[in-house]
């Protein structure tokens, strides 16, 4: 790949005024509010805002001093684990497959996108629905084979919960990029294995996985953010964090104490922590990107 | 004709109920409109409200849940009282009118009745008495101690009952209302009733005993856990566990979807305990009257928490939803109306509620308090899990908790 | 390609089971819509469809069943403008200032790259009380301006055309330049159509993200007026005391996500296609 | 070094959407050990079908293919041993050249020690030494080629398969690699079929080449009878360039026969005519277009309403464009083809 | 119609990222008005960015540009009147080959009914009156081409600038897309820049050759002048294929000076000596490989440490592979270089 200089316009304003309708709206709603709840992470407030204390750093030591804050990025760390991990790895064995397929591709993939169409609010109706304790089809389920069903109080039962749910939501977008990233892969590059003695298990593990991830590493990145940040909806519908902290994730304790507890100084607090997390983290997904990216 | 616009949290038929208030408000007068709007549930809506309120958009009535009312009394100015919108409304508020600890609850230290107790439930026991029966647990005399309920629980498990007993909201019915009932406090400062500097006492020999007594009684699987909040009210709605205790306003759900006999009681005591039982506290909800708004609109609301103070509607809300009737004189015209007789029962929850209120039981008022719901649902599920022992988790909770009070307490000091 | 038919077999099989297990919670939602509430209280429930289609659908459109006085026509209105007004305006939006960004040098071009670039790393949920704030003192509750702006305000549709964008030979934007096209015309006669199956697919994400909205238009509305059918929905859900109508609940679900799924359905191809390419 | 043997070979392409296409109609031939086999013709013929059936990529309708004696219709492809080269190289990019080399040695198990040992030696072979390490996306298309060709040549198999291997090369490069494979193939002497739609390489690498048109063969033989003897007039017009003049109205002609004639075998204006070579004279053509390629020059004309180029020595004085100029044919340089059939017929 | 001129025209590119490179060296030449002038050179000698300085698409470093009298240095590309035809044709995909055509005109604010006749004329010109509603993706590649000449062509504009337009195409469409831009440059009569790095394409197309090497003019002349006499050893080994021969250590070449033979016009194993030609004789070669062309052979053989190329007529006996053969080289037609500054030496 050569190094390709792009071709540009000349203008001094115009690239300006294209700018401005995205700018604005990015500093009006987004980097107004954002400076404020940055504001907000030193101060202690009422909920109304009535009197407000500037404190420091007084909401982040008191985070940093709850233990139960600190069991929630473990509980963060292996939930997103899980759900990046099982959604990639399920819609990668479903992508596989169904590029195997030529005929029916199109059938399977309309049938696979459908939960990409749920609002997370009603995802996490129908998972609880059928998880219900009561009429759940699932927990029954479960249950008649031998398995006792109880996500209230077994906490590896509660992960599986939401793991699935989140998964579940995620999946269709994981196979969609899969199955296009695998169906660009040269046609010959496979003949050529297949000529060189390679099974398909083995083709697939030497030549197409290893050719996928730029998509892979694309979809990491997208799913620990999707984890991270909009799995929320899905453990308030289902476990709400429980049973005890053990499935209160980072993301869903800034909105339980934020936006149900209007706890606003601690769940900014939090938010300060959170993006710094993630700012890191993605920096350093993108330098690897950006390194490992280009074939 | 002036808008008053009302938030409000009510989900399902409960909306309709809702709508229709509103609908027959407008049509008793047409000096004023009342515009109900749903904001999502209990939590949502106070979100809602708060983030209205900073931008000066709050609507008038605000439908806030007892948990939220300690935060909305120490937030000054943020609220009228509901005696001040009434007296200068030009009617006459009388406190007294109401069932003591429904009046109690909403009343500030200073005396002032803060908000309109609206849609007020509290805890009873739901008994399926069909099944009792067929456990031979004789449903004419219902257990009303925890005794009782544990050796009906235990002839229920015996009859093949999966689910002898289960609990909705259980920090609700099984710490805060169970303090109350037995005149035990959960909280200092009169459980937070006398001012932001209350701590958490739940740790006491009795709570820690009642908790035993249920993680006990979970082992053996008479008590079997289904879920936070009201979670569990299905479980007892398809028959599957037997003895529920749950708020007083799950009976619209059941007389509904139970396809069985059913039955209301008091919440069960220990009778070894002196002063028990007492009085429950009370639940769901009641409407605060937001500041910053014309007199002409105050106006108005006063006129509306007129009409809803009237007894037959008041009576009439009690009978369509199973919340109490907030008043003595509605709880009288619905025991006219024959109601109690053609539904027995339903009369429990006012029954529970009508004593006269000690100094530890006129309700549960703290601060930053749906985290410590939170914190007590945390705990209590350890405890259930076999994880914690009932003195760890509610001394965890004292701890847990108090730090958020403490916090809500110089705050509310500054 | 070699000859192995146990592993196509194999292939369909899995893909069964994986279209079992993704497709199960809707079609039990389907189920849960064709019956009464007591069917649906009781255990067992039953998996197999029931008379109550029509009955349950009607209710739900109509509000005879929960919540009386919400008509889910007009909520689907909402929904529809909302969902029409955040995928076309945040795609009108990220295609000028994709189009800056690539064709255009210009100072601080960095520092706007990376302005835009970080919106991606911050939900609306985390800031939504600033946010509300914001909007409020700007006049925009209650409105259509509300419920779509502020959530335009991010960056992947900017990134995707970017990626697009980068794709596309630099010989065309020459020619472009010879045939006299200045940047406006460029952007309008050839960038847009070029970039057709990247709007297409941005359009799906986009149209679906702001159907599934539901905290920001509940925070945003203060009229029920201007309630997407996502939080009817919601409020058809009992919390606290009420019953659970599962049947009416599942019907309006299903209302819901079907036009969302019709989208995807219908758009699939170029959806599909808009991924493949960008990606590349 | 084994024999690649067709047998009625027919191959039908057919799937529910499409209605079957054949694309192999009997194809009959015999290819000798050690013998480097040139498939030629234009594109869609066939010649990626009938490479990819040897190779196993692609499934025999009808007749067998048999390497080495050995019927391999149902042979997997991997057990076929044979190698085979792609026209876009299909290196893995995301393995160094040394591992792009090794990947089959190392899927059969083969020691370490072993596969450097081959590794090497054809690193050697093609000079690709200094390159072992690089990914394909940091080598030239050359290099990528030779890569490619030392991916076959470590397998050490029975056959070699060439699919346009030179075609995403510029013409230097082409020139360069054409040399490179007849060096490689002397060396190693091994079975060779190489498919390719441009003549000159054909001709220049061939022991024997096949042309082929529509699924079928035209003419199997040596480049130079090919060539000088084209077997139809397909074969007439494709091999060849500029291609063969095919004349159908020239006064003379017998009915119903198509005279065929080399563009050099053409001569302008004899100033000296030569009374023992027997010629057809007195033909006047129009000069439409000169273009000079340096050592000589082609002159395109029109002869009655059919264009006839005629092929000059640069050092000859050019005609004039649009003059009328005065061409002789030498007869015993003629080819005919019969009109009907497009054989062709031995005087 | 117009006159393009470079007067000490100089490019450096360079930015933040790279160091400065200078790509065009104090370029002069004078493009005469209706002349078509091709620009031959190898990959990154500059062809491409002398010809987008002459269109406006790459500024003008130092020095001047003129078209027609006017300097252009810094008039918008658009304004210039010039069209352009790139490598990959950069047609717009989306448009059909109508809207392709007409995109310029429309924009320049031409009428529709004028907008028709003139695509209606270059559609007629090319050939593609039938494919007027296709897409581009609906063409084959030498449509393509036509549609991207036809772009050109309705503009009418004062001049034509070709980026290596024909280098997508395979080798037979290449010829006859040659000789069709051939035609339209006689049919218009408009200047026209052409840029291939196809010795043959620009030998056959121009009236006159820039030959470029390194940001610098190597030879400004007629393809027979560069041909027959090229000015610097550079052109020698460049124009021509096979390349001149260029040997240095022949015995009997001077100290300092190079040799120069085109492969045609060495001779094998003469058999008639003639004496009125003065040759160098008595050399011997080894033959190390043959090619067979159709009508000639390549012979590749080794004199000295030397390749040395002889083109032989193919009716001719071949030499046999590995035989040291006796050739002869005529010493008329000998090109001499310096070997310090590569420049021909005239005898
Ligand atoms: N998978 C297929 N299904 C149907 N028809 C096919 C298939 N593959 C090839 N064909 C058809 O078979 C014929 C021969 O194709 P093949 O690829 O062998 O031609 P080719 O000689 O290699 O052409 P080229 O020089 O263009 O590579 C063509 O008409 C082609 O369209
Ligand atoms: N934008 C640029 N910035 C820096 N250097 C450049 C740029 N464009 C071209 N060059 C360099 O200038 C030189 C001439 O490039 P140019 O593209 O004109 O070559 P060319 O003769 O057209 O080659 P080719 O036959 O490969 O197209 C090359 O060395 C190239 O690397
Ligand atoms: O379910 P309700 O409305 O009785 O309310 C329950 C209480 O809010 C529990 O705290
Ligand atoms: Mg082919
Ligand atoms: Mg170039």
């Amino acid at each position: 790949m050569t190094l390709k200089t792009q071709i540009t316009f000349q203008s001094r304003w115009l690239p300006w005024a294209l700018i401005a309708p995205q700018g604005l709206v990015v500093l009006v709603f987004f980097f107004w509010p954002a400076g404020q709840a940055l504001m907000q992470s030193f101060q202690q407030t009422d909920a109304f805002g009535i009197t407000t204390e500037w404190v420091g750093l007084e909401n982040f030591r008191i985070l940093l001093s709850d233990p139960s804050y600190w069991h929630s990025f473990r509980v963060t760390a292996i939930f997103s684990l899980l759900v990046a991990g099982l959604g990639l790895g399920l819609s990668l064995l479903l992508a596989v497959f169904a590029d195997r397929i030529v005929r029916a591709a199109m059938v399977y993939r309309t049938l696979l996108i459908w939960p990409y169409a749920v609002a997370p609010a009603v995802a996490g109706v129908l998972w609880l629905f059928l998880f219900s304790p009561t009429v759940g089809v699932v927990a029954r389920l479960l249950s008649s084979i031998g398995i006792e069903w109880n996500s209230l109080l077994n906490s590896a039962h509660a992960m599986t919960l939401i793991v699935v749910a989140s998964v579940w939501k995620q999946i269709s977008y994981n196979f969609l990029f899969f199955l296009a990233g695998l169906q660009s892969i040269p046609k010959s590059l496979t003949e050529a294995a297949i000529l060189d003695g390679a099974g398909p298990w083995r083709r697939f593990w030497s030549i197409q996985f290893p050719l996928l991830s730029p998509v892979t590493f694309f979809l990491l990145v997208i799913n620990i953010v999707y984890a991270f940040f909009d799995t929320f909806g899905i453990i308030d519908a289902t476990t709400q964090g429980g049973p005890g902290k053990d499935t209160a994730i980072l993301v869903y304790k800034v909105y339980f104490d934020g936006f149900k507890a209007m706890d606003l100084g601690s769940s900014a607090a939090q938010s300060v922590i959170l993006m710094v997390l993630v700012i890191g983290l993605t920096a350093i997904q993108f330098k690897y990107v950006e390194k490992r990216v280009n074939y | 004709s002036t808008e008053i616009v009302w938030w409000h949290s009510m989900q399902g038929a409960l909306g309709d109920w809702v709508n229709d208030i509103a609908e027959d408000f407008n049509k008793s007068q047409n000096e004023y409109v009342v515009r109900p709007v749903f904001k999502g549930t209990y939590d949502e809506a106070m979100t809602s409200a708060i983030a209205a309120f900073r931008a000066g958009q709050a609507p008038h009535i605000l439908q806030v849940f007892e948990v939220g009312t300690a935060t909305m009394m120490a937030s000054k100015g943020v609220a009228v009282p509901v005696s001040q919108v009434m007296t200068e409304a030009g009617y006459t508020f009388d406190p007294g009118a109401y069932i003591p600890a429904v009046s109690g609850y909403y009343t500030a230290p200073s005396g002032e009745m803060m908000s309109f107790p609206f849609n007020s439930s509290t805890t009873v026991t739901w008994f399926n008495l069909d099944a009792l029966e067929k456990a031979g647990v004789p449903t004419d005399n219902l257990p009303t101690t925890w005794p009782q309920i544990r050796a009906a629980a235990q002839k229920l498990k015996d009859s093949g009952h999966a689910c002898p007993m289960t609990t909705a909201w259980q920090g609700w019915t099984q710490l805060e209302s169970f303090s109350t009932w037995h005149n035990t406090e959960l909280a200092t400062q009169g459980n937070g009733m006398n001012g932001p500097n209350a701590r958490l006492v739940v740790n006491s020999p009795l709570h820690v005993r009642h908790i035993d007594n249920l993680a006990d009684m979970s082992k053996n699987g008479l008590f079997v856990y289904k879920g936070r909040g009201s979670a569990p009210s299905a479980s007892f709605e398809s028959g599957e566990c037997a003895i529920s205790f749950n708020s007083s306003a799950a009976y619209a759900g059941i007389a509904k979807n139970a396809k069985f006999k059913f039955a209301v009681s008091p919440l069960p005591y220990y009778p070894d305990v002196e002063g028990a039982p007492q009085n429950t506290v009370i639940g769901g909800a009641s409407l605060w009257v937001m500041s910053g708004k014309d007199d002409q609109d105050y106006k108005g609301v006063g006129t509306f928490f007129n009409y809803l103070s009237d007894p037959q509607v008041q009576s009439n809300n009690h009978k369509r939803t199973g919340y109490l009737p907030v008043t003595l004189e509605s709880f009288k015209l619905t025991e006219d109306s024959g109601f109690y007789k053609d539904n027995p029962g339903t009369d429990v929850s006012v029954n529970q509620m009508i004593r006269k209120t000690t100094d530890k039981s006129r309700g549960i008022r703290l601060g930053n308090y749906v985290q410590i719901r939170a914190i007590e649902d945390e705990e209590l599920e350890q405890v259930w899990a076999g994880k914690k022992t009932a003195k760890q988790a509610l001394d965890a909770i004292t701890e847990r908790g108090n730090v958020l009070l403490e916090r809500f307490d110089a705050a509310a000091n500054r | 390609m070699e000859k192995k038919p146990w592993i196509d077999v194999l292939s369909h099989i899995v893909l069964c089971v994986g279209i079992l297990i993704v497709a199960s919670p809707i079609y039990m939602a389907l189920i849960a819509s064709t019956h009464t509430a007591q069917a649906m209280a009781q255990w067992p429930i039953p998996l197999t469809p029931g008379s109550h289609l029509l009955q349950n659908y009607a209710d739900a459109l109509n509000g005879s069943g929960s919540g009386q006085s919400m008509a889910v026509g007009r909520m689907m209105w909402v929904s529809l403008v909302t969902a029409l007004g955040i995928a076309i305006g945040k795609i009108i939006i990220s295609l000028m200032s994709a189009f800056a960004l690539v064709y255009f040098n210009f100072r601080f071009k960095t520092l706007v790259f990376w302005g835009i670039f970080v919106t991606l790393m911050l939900p609306v949920e985390v800031r939504i009380v600033p946010t509300f704030e914001v909007v409020a003192n700007l006049g925009m509750l209650n409105s259509y301006a509300g419920l779509t702006i502020p959530l335009i305000a991010s960056a992947t549709a900017t990134f995707l055309f970017r990626q697009f964008f980068k794709t596309i030979p630099n010989e065309i934007v020459e020619a472009a330049k010879m045939d006299g096209a200045g940047p406006i015309r460029f952007l309008i006669h050839i960038l847009i159509p070029l970039s057709a199956t990247s709007i297409a697919a941005l359009f799906v994400i986009q149209f679906i993200y702001g159907w599934n909205q539901y905290l920001w238009p509940l925070l945003i509305s203060t009229n029920e007026d201007m309630y997407p059918v996502v939080v009817g929905i919601k409020r058809m859900i009992p919390a606290g005391d009420a019953q659970t109508e599962w049947n009416i609940i599942m019907a309006t679900a299903i209302l819901a996500m079907t036009p969302p799924l019709l989208v995807v359905m219908f758009m699939q191809k170029w959806f599909v296609k808009g991924l493949v390419e960008s990606d590349k | 070094m084994s024999a690649i043997e067709f047998v009625h070979v027919n191959k039908i392409y057919g799937d529910r959407a499409r209605p079957a296409f054949q694309a192999i109609h009997d194809f009959n031939a015999t290819i000798k050990p050690s013998e480097l086999v040139v498939i030629v013709g234009p594109s869609g013929c066939g010649k990626s079908t009938l490479l990819r059936m040897v190779a196993g990529l692609e499934s025999i309708s009808e007749g067998q293919v048999i390497i080495n004696g050995h019927v391999v219709n149902d042979l997997d492809p991997s057990r076929r041993n044979i190698a085979m080269v792609f026209q876009n190289y299909a290196l893995y990019p995301h393995m160094s050249v040394k591992a792009n080399m090794a990947y089959a040695l190392k899927i059969a198990g083969m020691k370490q020690s072993e596969i450097d040992l081959r590794v090497q030696e054809a690193a050697s072979i093609l000079g690709l030494n200094e390159m072992l390490e690089r990914k394909p996306r940091e080598l030239s298309g050359g290099q990528r080629q030779r890569v490619a060709m030392g991916r076959a040549i470590v397998r050490q198999p029975a056959a070699f398969l060439f699919d346009e291997p030179l075609s995403n090369l510029d013409a230097k490069l082409r020139v360069h690699t054409r040399l490179e494979i007849q060096k490689l193939h002397r060396r190693l002497a091994v079975t060779m079929l190489f498919v390719t739609h441009d003549q000159i390489e054909a001709m220049t690498l061939a022991d024997r080449m096949i042309v082929m048109n529509g699924g079928r063969i035209e003419q199997f033989d040596t480049p130079e009878v090919v060539y000088n003897r084209p077997a139809t007039m397909f074969v007439a017009g494709f091999i060849g360039s500029p291609a063969m003049n095919l004349l159908h109205h020239v006064p003379g002609i017998p009915q119903g026969k198509v005279l065929g004639i080399r563009p050099e075998h053409v001569t302008l204006q004899p100033s000296d005519f030569d009374p023992d070579v027997q010629r057809f004279s007195g033909l006047r053509a129009m000069v439409e277009t000169i273009e000079l390629l340096g050592a000589e020059r082609l002159v395109h004309a029109r002869l009655g309403d059919e264009p006839l180029v005629i092929r000059l020595d640069a050092a000859a004085p050019p005609p004039v464009i649009g003059d009328s100029v005065r061409i002789q044919i030498a007869t015993h340089l003629i080819h005919w083809f019969d009109a009907a059939s497009g054989l062709r017929i031995e005087p």
